[in-house]
C-alpha cells in the first residue's frame, strides 16, 4: 500500500496521500487519490476484534458511568468534555427539555402593545410573504385614533406553517414573533391546530421595539 | 468565459446556428432543430471542444412570456415558436461550458434525442417529456418519469393551472392465488 | 499427479460449457423493490426482474415524493423560494439555500459585491452542511449493510452539528438561512469557537472510531468494493458530478474547477477514487469530510467582521430600525414584501458543488418578483439515472451499498 | 418419596424446567437486553419505560409488554397465502431448538439425600446406583437426554429449523418471503456442514459425542475437570472460533442475517404478524440461548466451577482411577457441603451461557452483514476446509503424544 | 423416549402460542391488507415460478458433504482404539484411513470450488 521500493523510480518517499494534480487557479488545491485498503490489510478476525474493542469501550463508558446533565446534552457536543461522564446522547423528551437556542423558531405570538392591545396593524406584510399561506387576517378599524388598523382576526395555521420565519422578518412593527421556543401542540383534529389571536396574544409579552427604538440593531453589529 | 466555443461553432457550423449570445457568462447557442445531431455529435467528439458531460435539459415555456423594462417587441406572440429546449453541456478536459437552445413549435413539439450521444440526457430528456410534453425522437424509453401515465397534460407548461387537479386512478388487479382457487 | 490436476481442474483443452449447456430451465422473477422497501430512502420503485438472485434488469422509478418544486416557484417570490430549496436536499439545506441565493445574485449582477463576511458566513454554514450530508449518507449506507453501531455514531455527529446550525438559523434542518444579498443573521456570540470544539470531536472521535469499525472490516470491504464500479467515461457521459464521479477518477470540483464565493482564497484537497465503486464513493466522502474540516478551520481562522448582508436597497430589506421610523424604509419594506425582488430579465445557469453533486439552477426572470422559469439541476436526479445501469448483473443484496451511495435523496431528486 | 424424585427425575419435569425456568425467560430478556445492550453501545439509552406502577427496573418488563402486544395484535393472514403451511412454519422453527436442549447438562447430577453433606467422591464411585436406599439413591440427573449420540441429535434436530424459514418464505406467497425463504435454507445447509465438522476435533480428544461425558471429564484425564485449563477452548481454539462463527451463522443473526437482511430483501417473515412472528423471534433467540448452552457445555467446560470439585475448591490435586470413575483428590482442599457445589456449578453455567449471549449480541451490533455469495464462500470456502484441516491437524497430534 | 417426549411438549408449546394467536388475536381484514406485501406497490407475476437452479445445487452439495461428514463421528469417537495396533503399538491405520478420506472430501470441494457451484456467481 505504501510505495514499495520496487517500482519507486523517483525515489521520493512521499509521505500523505497520492497527489494526481494541482489546481492551476490555487497551487495549494490539490487532486488527490484516496488511500484503498488492501484486500490483505482486511481480515475477518482482526476486524471483528477491533470493532469489539471500540463497540465494548462505548458498552462499559456508558454502562458504568454517569449521564450528563441535561445541560450539557442539550449543548450538543460542545459541552462533552464533563468529565467522568458517559457518552449517552439521548434525551428523554417530556421529562427533559433541552435550552432551544435564542433563534429556534417556535410557536408564532403577537405581541402587545403598552396597554396590553395587540401590536398588529393589519399591514397583510405576512400573509403576502408566508410562502404556505397559513396566516389569515382580517381587519378591521382600530378604536384607538392613533392606530389606523388591528386585526378582527388573527389565525395561523400551525399545520400548514412551514417555520420559515419570513412573517417575522416581513413584520415592519415587531408584532409577530417566533421566539416562544415552543412546538407547535399534538392536536387530534385538524381544526385545533389553528392559533388565534387570543391564543397568540397569549403568549404575547410587551415588544421593546417602540417605534423610534434606540440601540444597535442586529444588522448594524460591526 | 467560452467564447471561442461559439466562433468554433460558427466557424464550422454556420448554416446550423440561428444565433449566439453570451449572457452572465453562459454561451448560448440557437441551433436549428434538424441540425441538432450533427452539431452535437460534433461538439462531443471534436477534441477542441470535447465536451463530455451533460449538464442538464430543460424546456422554456414562453406562453406568458411580456418581460418587464423590455419592449414589447420581445415579449412572446403566436407566430415565434412556444418552446424552447435547453441543452447545457460540459468538457472536462476544457473546462469550457455552452448552452444549446433548439426551438420548438407548439403544434409540433419535437426533437432529435441526444441520449444516444450522452447517456447522462436519458432521464433529463424524459423529464422535459413529461413536463411539457416535448417529443425527443429516438429517445430509447421515452416515458413519464415524476407523475404516472395516467396523468393528463403537462404541469410545467404555462397553461396548466397550478392547482389544477387530476382523477383519482385505482389499480385493482390482485393476482389470484393458484392455491386457494383450487 | 498430473492425472489429479486434471481432475480437480478439468481439462484445460476441452472447453468447460458445461454451466452453459445444462443450465435447468428456470424463469426470472419480477419484483418490486419499493417505494416502501427500507433500502429505498426517499421513496423510489425499482422494478427488479431477477434470476433467483442475480439481477437481470432493474428499471428505477423516481417520482414518488414529487413536491412541484418548480412550478410553486414560478408563482413565489425569490424569498419565499428559500423555504422550498430547503426541502431539496433536506440533509445540506444549507448548500442549497446558497445556490439559489447565488444564482438570483447573478442575475442581479451583485456576484463578488456581497459583504465579505457574508461570503465567510455562507462558506461555513455550507461545508458544515456538506459535513451533515456526508455522515447521513455514509452512516445510512453503513446501516443497511448491517452496521449499525457506526451509524448510530455518525449520526451523534450529525446532531451536534444540526445543533450549530440551529443555533445559526433557527431550525435544525429546514434552515432559510441564506437571503439573497447576504444572509440572515450573523454568527451568534461564541459560535465559531463552539464549531471548532465539535469539528475536533468529530474528527477525532467519531471518525476515527468510525474508520476503524468499517475502512479496515473484511465484511464492509468486500461488501462495498468491486459493487456498481462506473468508469471515467460512464461517469462523464451519464452526467455525474460529485463524489460518484470523483470516485471514478473525475478531477471535477466546483469548489476548484469553478470556484466562487471565497473558495479560491482557501486551501483543500479533492480526493478522487480508481476504481469508481461504492467503495471509492464511501472513501471519497469520508476524505471529503476531512477536507471540509479543514476547510472550516481556515475559515475560523480567517473570517473577517463587518456586516452580513448587503446595503443595496434594491434586494435587501431595510434595517428593522428603519422601518419602524422612516417613510421611505417603510415603503421600500412593503414593496420588497409585496412585490418581491425585482429582477432584471434575463436567464442565467449558476451552480455550487453540493453534497451530492453540481447543484444548479437556471433561472429565467421576466423583470418580476417571480422567476418567469426556474430549474433545478439536482446531482441526486443524475445520479439515480445510472443506477438501472449500476445494479444490473449485481446481486440484490447489492442493491443497497449501490443506492446508498449514490445517495439519493427523495427531495433533490423528485424536485 | 421416591415417587417425588421419580417425577423430578422424570425427563418431562426436567424439560419443563429447563425450558420454562431457564430458556424462555432468558430468551425473553435477551429480547430486552439486546436493545439495552445495543443502545448502550450506541450512545442511546434504549428501552427502559415499561414498567407496572412503580416497578421499573430499567425497563426489564419490556418483554412482558411485547408478549402482551404479540398475543393481542391481529391474528392476520394474507389472502393468498397456503394457510396450513403459513401456520406450521413459526412452530416448525421453535420446535426444533426446544427439543434440542434436552442433550444439555446444565447442571451437576443432584443426590437428594445428602444434600447438607459433604461429598465423598470415592464412596459416590463405590456405591452401587441401583441400590433403592442410601446416600447417593434418588440422583437427579440434569440432562434430560443422555445418549451415546448427543450432539449429533443436535446437528440431526437443528436442520429441522431450517423447515421454518424455507416453509415460511414459500406459504407466504411473497417473492421477498420466497426469497429469504430460499437464502434461509442455502445458508443453514452451508453452516450445518462446517458446524459439524468444527466440533470433529472435541470429540477425538473427548472420544465421545455425549456433552455430559465432555463436561464430565474435560480433555485430558490427568486433570480434573473443574479445572478451566482442562476445557475445550484451550485444546481445540480454532474449533471454537469456527463452531462460534458457525453456530452464530445458523441463528441467522448479523453478521449472517440475510434470510431477513431487512435493508435487502424483507426476509422470510415478512407477512407474519402477532405471535406467529413472534414465534420466529423467540426461536432466534432461543436459538442464541442454545448455542451459547452448547459452546458452554462443549468448550468451557458446562456446568464446572473453575476448580470446584465434587466436593469442594481444590488446588494441585491428582486424578485417581477409582471403580472406572476418574476421581480428583490430594491438593489443598476446602471442603464444601453439596448443596454448595450444586449451586455454585448452576450458578456457574447460567454465567457462562449468560456472558456468551452477551457475546453474540455484542458481535451483532458491531459487524455489518454479509452478502449471500460472500456467505457461501466463507462457509464452504474458508470454514470447511478450516474444520477439515483442523481434524487432520489434532488427528496427527493426538497420534503423536498418544 | 425422552427426545419424543421433548417434539411433543415442543410441539404443544407452539400450537398454544398459534392457538393464542387465533383466539384472541382481533379480526379485522380488508382488501388491501389481504394482499401479498411487496413495497406497496401491485406484485408482478407469481411468487410460485421456477426459481434458479443455484439454490438446488447448495442443497445437494450439503447432502453430499453432509453424509459424509457423518462417516467421520463414529471415526472420531473410535479414534483412540484405532490408533492402538494389535502389537499395542501406536497405529497409523485410522489416520491414514481418515486423511484419504478428508482427500477425497477436499478434491470434491475443489471440484466444486472450480465448477463455481458454491456461492452465486
Amino acid at each position: 500500500m505504501s510505495s514499495s521500493h520496487a517500482h519507486d523510480e523517483s525515489a521520493e518517499p512521499q509521505k500523505g496521500p497520492k497527489v494526481l494534480a494541482v489546481s492551476p487557479k490555487n497551487p495549494n488545491v490539490r487532486t488527490i487519490q484516496v488511500v484503498r485498503p488492501e484486500n490483505a490489510d482486511t481480515t475477518f478476525l482482526a476486524a471483528t476484534a477491533t470493532g469489539l474493542g471500540i463497540t465494548i469501550r462505548h458498552f462499559g463508558k456508558n454502562l458504568l458511568l454517569p449521564r450528563k446533565s441535561v445541560e450539557a446534552l442539550g449543548q450538543g457536543g460542545a459541552a462533552a468534555h464533563v468529565r467522568f461522564k458517559n457518552d449517552i446522547e439521548t434525551i428523554q423528551y417530556p421529562e427533559e427539555k433541552v435550552q432551544y437556542p435564542e433563534r429556534y423558531r417556535g410557536l408564532h405570538r403577537l405581541m402587545l402593545r403598552d396597554d396590553g392591545a395587540v401590536r398588529c396593524v393589519a399591514c397583510m406584510c405576512c400573509p403576502t410573504v408566508c410562502p404556505a399561506h397559513c396566516i389569515t387576517i382580517v381587519p378591521e378599524e382600530s378604536s384607538d385614533p392613533s392606530i389606523e388598523k388591528r386585526p378582527a382576526v388573527f389565525e395561523i395555521d400551525e399545520l400548514r406553517c412551514v417555520v420559515c420565519g419570513l412573517c417575522v422578518e416581513a413584520c415592519p412593527c415587531d408584532a409577530i414573533r417566533m421566539d416562544t421556543a415552543e412546538h407547535a401542540k399534538p392536536v387530534e383534529e385538524r381544526w385545533e391546530a389553528v392559533e388565534n389571536k387570543a391564543s397568540l396574544m397569549g403568549r404575547g409579552i410587551r415588544s421593546t421595539a417602540t417605534q423610534g427604538g434606540e440601540g444597535p440593531t442586529w444588522r448594524d453589529k460591526k | 468565459m467560452s467564447q471561442k466555443v461559439l466562433d468554433a461553432l460558427l466557424a464550422k457550423h454556420g448554416g446550423a446556428v440561428v444565433h449566439t449570445e453570451s449572457v452572465h457568462g453562459d454561451e448560448v447557442a440557437w441551433i436549428a432543430r434538424d441540425h441538432l445531431l450533427a452539431v452535437a455529435t460534433w461538439l462531443r467528439d471534436e477534441p477542441t471542444m470535447a465536451f463530455d458531460s451533460p449538464v442538464f435539459v430543460t424546456c422554456i415555456d414562453r406562453l406568458d412570456w411580456r418581460p418587464v423594462g423590455l419592449p414589447p417587441s420581445a415579449a412572446w406572440t403566436e407566430e415565434r415558436p412556444r418552446f424552447e429546449v435547453c441543452y447545457q453541456l460540459r468538457s472536462s478536459t476544457h473546462r469550457h461550458r455552452v448552452r444549446l437552445k433548439i426551438a420548438v413549435t407548439e403544434k409540433d413539439p419535437h426533437l432529435p434525442s441526444l441520449t444516444g450521444l450522452w447517456s447522462g440526457f436519458n432521464w433529463q430528456e424524459r423529464e422535459t417529456f413529461d413536463m411539457y410534453g416535448i417529443r425527443f425522437e429516438g429517445h430509447p424509453d421515452l416515458r413519464r418519469i415524476y407523475l404516472y401515465e395516467e396523468f393528463v397534460g403537462y404541469p410545467l407548461r404555462k397553461d396548466y393551472p397550478k392547482d389544477k387537479r387530476q382523477p383519482l386512478v385505482r389499480r385493482d388487479d390482485l393476482p389470484v392465488n393458484p392455491i386457494r382457487k383450487s | 499427479m498430473a492425472d489429479l490436476k486434471q481432475l480437480v481442474l478439468g481439462r484445460r483443452d476441452i472447453v468447460d460449457d458445461s454451466d452453459a449447456e445444462h443450465e435447468l430451465p428456470h424463469e426470472f422473477m419480477t419484483v418490486n423493490m419499493g417505494p416502501s422497501h427500507p433500502a429505498m430512502h426517499g421513496t423510489v420503485r425499482i422494478v427488479l426482474t431477477v434470476d433467483g438472485e442475480k439481477i437481470v434488469s432493474g428499471d428505477v422509478q423516481p417520482g414518488y415524493l414529487h413536491r412541484c418544486f418548480e412550478k410553486e416557484s414560478e408563482h413565489a417570490t425569490y424569498t419565499q423560494i428559500f423555504p422550498y430549496t430547503d426541502r431539496l436536499n433536506y440533509v445540506s439545506p444549507m448548500i442549497n439555500n446558497v445556490g439559489f441565493a447565488m444564482a438570483v445574485e447573478k442575475l442581479l449582477g451583485l456576484t463578488g459585491k456581497l459583504p465579505e463576511r457574508a461570503e465567510w458566513v455562507r462558506v461555513i454554514v455550507s461545508e458544515v452542511s456538506r459535513i451533515t450530508d456526508h455522515l447521513t449518507c455514509v452512516g445510512a449506507s453503513a446501516m443497511e449493510l448491517g452496521a449499525f453501531t457506526p451509524f448510530l455514531y455518525f449520526l451523534k455527529a450529525r446532531e451536534w452539528l444540526y445543533g450549530l446550525l440551529e443555533k445559526v438559523s433557527g431550525a435544525r434542518l429546514t434552515h432559510s438561512y441564506v437571503r439573497i444579498g447576504g444572509v440572515n443573521k450573523d454568527l451568534p456570540e461564541g459560535w465559531l469557537a463552539e464549531l471548532e470544539f465539535n469539528l475536533d470531536k468529530l474528527e477525532r472521535e467519531v471518525m476515527v472510531e468510525c474508520e476503524a469499525m468499517l475502512n479496515n472490516n473484511k465484511i464492509f470491504r468486500d461488501r462495498m468494493a468491486g459493487v456498481g464500479a462506473m468508469t471515467r467515461q460512464e461517469a462523464l457521459a451519464s452526467g455525474c458530478t460529485g463524489p460518484i464521479a470523483r470516485a471514478a477518477g473525475v478531477d471535477y470540483d466546483v469548489r476548484k474547477d469553478y470556484p466562487y464565493s471565497v473558495y479560491p482564497e482557501l486551501d483543500f484537497d479533492v480526493p478522487v477514487g480508481t476504481t469508481g465503486d461504492c467503495f471509492d464513493r464511501y472513501l471519497v466522502r469520508i476524505e471529503e469530510m476531512k477536507q471540509s474540516i479543514r476547510i472550516l478551520r481556515q475559515c475560523i481562522a480567517r473570517i473577517p467582521e463587518g456586516p452580513v448582508v448587503i446595503a443595496d436597497p434594491r434586494v435587501a430589506l431595510p434595517p428593522k430600525r428603519d422601518a419602524y421610523n422612516t417613510i421611505e424604509s417603510m415603503i421600500r419594506h412593503f414593496k420588497h414584501i409585496v412585490d418581491g425582488i425585482r429582477v432584471p430579465p434575463g436567464e442565467t445557469y449558476s451552480f455550487v458543488e453540493g453534497g451530492n453533486g453540481e447543484l444548479g439552477f437556471f433561472i429565467l426572470s421576466d423583470g418580476t418578483g417571480r422567476p418567469y422559469k426556474l430549474y433545478c439541476r439536482s446531482p441526486s436526479f443524475v445520479h439515480l439515472s445510472t443506477a438501472s445501469s449500476l445494479i444490473t448483473g449485481h446481486l440484490i443484496a447489492d442493491v443497497v451499498p449501490i443506492f446508498g451511495m449514490i445517495n439519493m435523496i427523495g427531495g433533490e431528486c423528485d424536485k | 418419596m421416591s415417587i417425588l424424585y421419580a417425577i423430578l427425575d422424570w425427563p418431562g419435569t426436567k424439560w419443563l424446567f429447563l425450558v420454562f425456568g431457564l430458556v424462555m425467560p432468558l430468551a425473553s430478556l435477551l429480547t430486552w437486553a439486546e436493545r439495552r445492550q445495543s443502545a448502550m453501545m450506541q450512545d442511546r439509552l434504549g428501552p427502559n419505560r415499561a414498567n407496572i406502577g412503580p416497578i421499573k427496573l430499567k425497563g426489564i418488563l419490556h418483554f412482558i409488554a411485547d408478549a402482551v402486544k404479540m398475543i393481542f395484535k391481529e391474528d392476520f393472514i394474507p389472502a393468498s397465502v397456503h394457510r396450513g403451511l403459513f401456520a406450521l412454519a413459526p412452530i416448525l422453527a421453535l420446535v426444533p431448538v426446544l427439543v434440542a436442549f434436552s442433550i444439555i447438562p446444565f447442571g451437576p447430577t443432584i443426590y437428594p439425600h445428602s444434600l447438607f453433606d459433604k461429598l465423598d467422591p470415592f464412596a459416590l464411585a463405590a456405591s452401587d446406583p441401583s441400590m433403592p436406599l442410601g446416600a447417593f439413591a434418588d440422583a437427579i440427573r440434569m440432562q434430560m437426554f443422555q445418549v451415546d449420540f448427543g450432539l449429533v441429535f443436535y446437528f440431526a434436530v437443528l436442520t429441522l429449523a431450517n423447515y421454518g424459514g424455507t416453509i415460511a418464505g414459500w406459504a407466504s406467497y411473497n417473492k421477498w418471503a420466497l426469497l429469504g425463504g430460499l437464502r434461509s435454507s442455502s445458508q443453514m445447509m452451508s453452516y450445518e456442514v462446517a458446524m459439524g465438522l468444527s466440533l470433529m476435533g472435541v470429540f477425538l480428544i473427548a472420544g465421545s459425542l455425549e456433552p455430559g461425558w465432555i463436561v464430565g471429564h474435560g480433555a485430558s484425564p490427568q486433570m480434573s475437570p473443574a479445572n478451566p485449563l482442562n476445557w475445550m477452548w484451550l485444546w481445540q481454539p480454532v474449533a471454537l472460533v469456527l463452531f462460534l462463527t458457525a453456530s452464530i451463522a445458523e441463528t441467522k443473526r448479523a453478521p449472517f442475517d440475510i434470510p431477513e437482511g431487512e435493508p435487502e430483501i424483507i426476509g422470510y417473515f415478512v407477512e407474519y404478524s402477532g405471535i406467529r412472528w413472534g414465534m420466529f423471534f423467540l426461536a432466534e433467540f432461543i436459538e442464541i440461548v442454545f448455542i451459547s448452552a452448547v459452546i458452554v457445555t462443549v468448550f468451557l467446560g458446562g456446568y464446572q466451577f473453575p476448580f470446584l470439585d465434587p466436593d469442594g475448591f481444590r488446588v494441585g490435586g491428582y486424578m485417581v482411577q477409582e471403580a472406572g470413575t476418574a476421581i480428583s483428590t490430594g491438593g489443598l482442599v476446602f471442603k464444601l457441603p453439596h448443596w454448595a457445589v450444586s449451586s455454585l456449578q448452576f450458578g456457574a453455567f447460567g454465567l457462562k451461557v449468560v456472558l456468551l449471549c452477551w457475546f453474540q449480541l455484542m458481535i451483532r451490533w458491531t459487524l455489518p452483514r454479509f452478502r449471500a455469495d460472500q456467505l457461501m464462500n466463507l462457509g464452504w470456502k474458508l470454514l470447511l476446509p478450516l474444520s477439515l484441516a483442523n481434524i487432520m491437524i489434532t488427528a496427527a497430534i493426538k497420534l503423536l503424544f498418544l | 423416549m425422552p427426545a419424543g417426549l421433548a417434539i411433543a411438549f415442543a410441539l404443544g408449546l407452539g400450537a398454544a402460542f398459534t392457538a393464542l394467536a387465533v383466539l384472541i388475536g382481533p379480526k379485522a381484514t380488508n382488501p388491501e391488507k389481504l394482499k401479498p406485501f411487496e413495497c406497496g406497490s401491485e406484485p408482478i407475476g407469481s411468487p410460485r415460478g421456477r426459481y434458479s437452479v443455484k439454490f438446488y445445487q447448495v442443497a445437494i452439495l450439503f447432502l453430499v458433504f453432509d453424509i459424509e461428514a457423518a462417516f467421520m463421528y463414529p471415526w472420531a469417537v473410535l479414534y483412540n482404539k484405532l490408533s492402538i495396533g494389535p502389537n499395542g503399538m501406536v497405529s497409523m491405520f485410522g489416520f491414514v484411513e481418515m486423511l484419504t478420506f478428508v482427500a477425497i472430501l477436499l478434491v470434491a470441494l475443489a471440484y466444486v470450488w472450480r465448477k463455481k457451484a458454491i456461492g452465486w456467481e
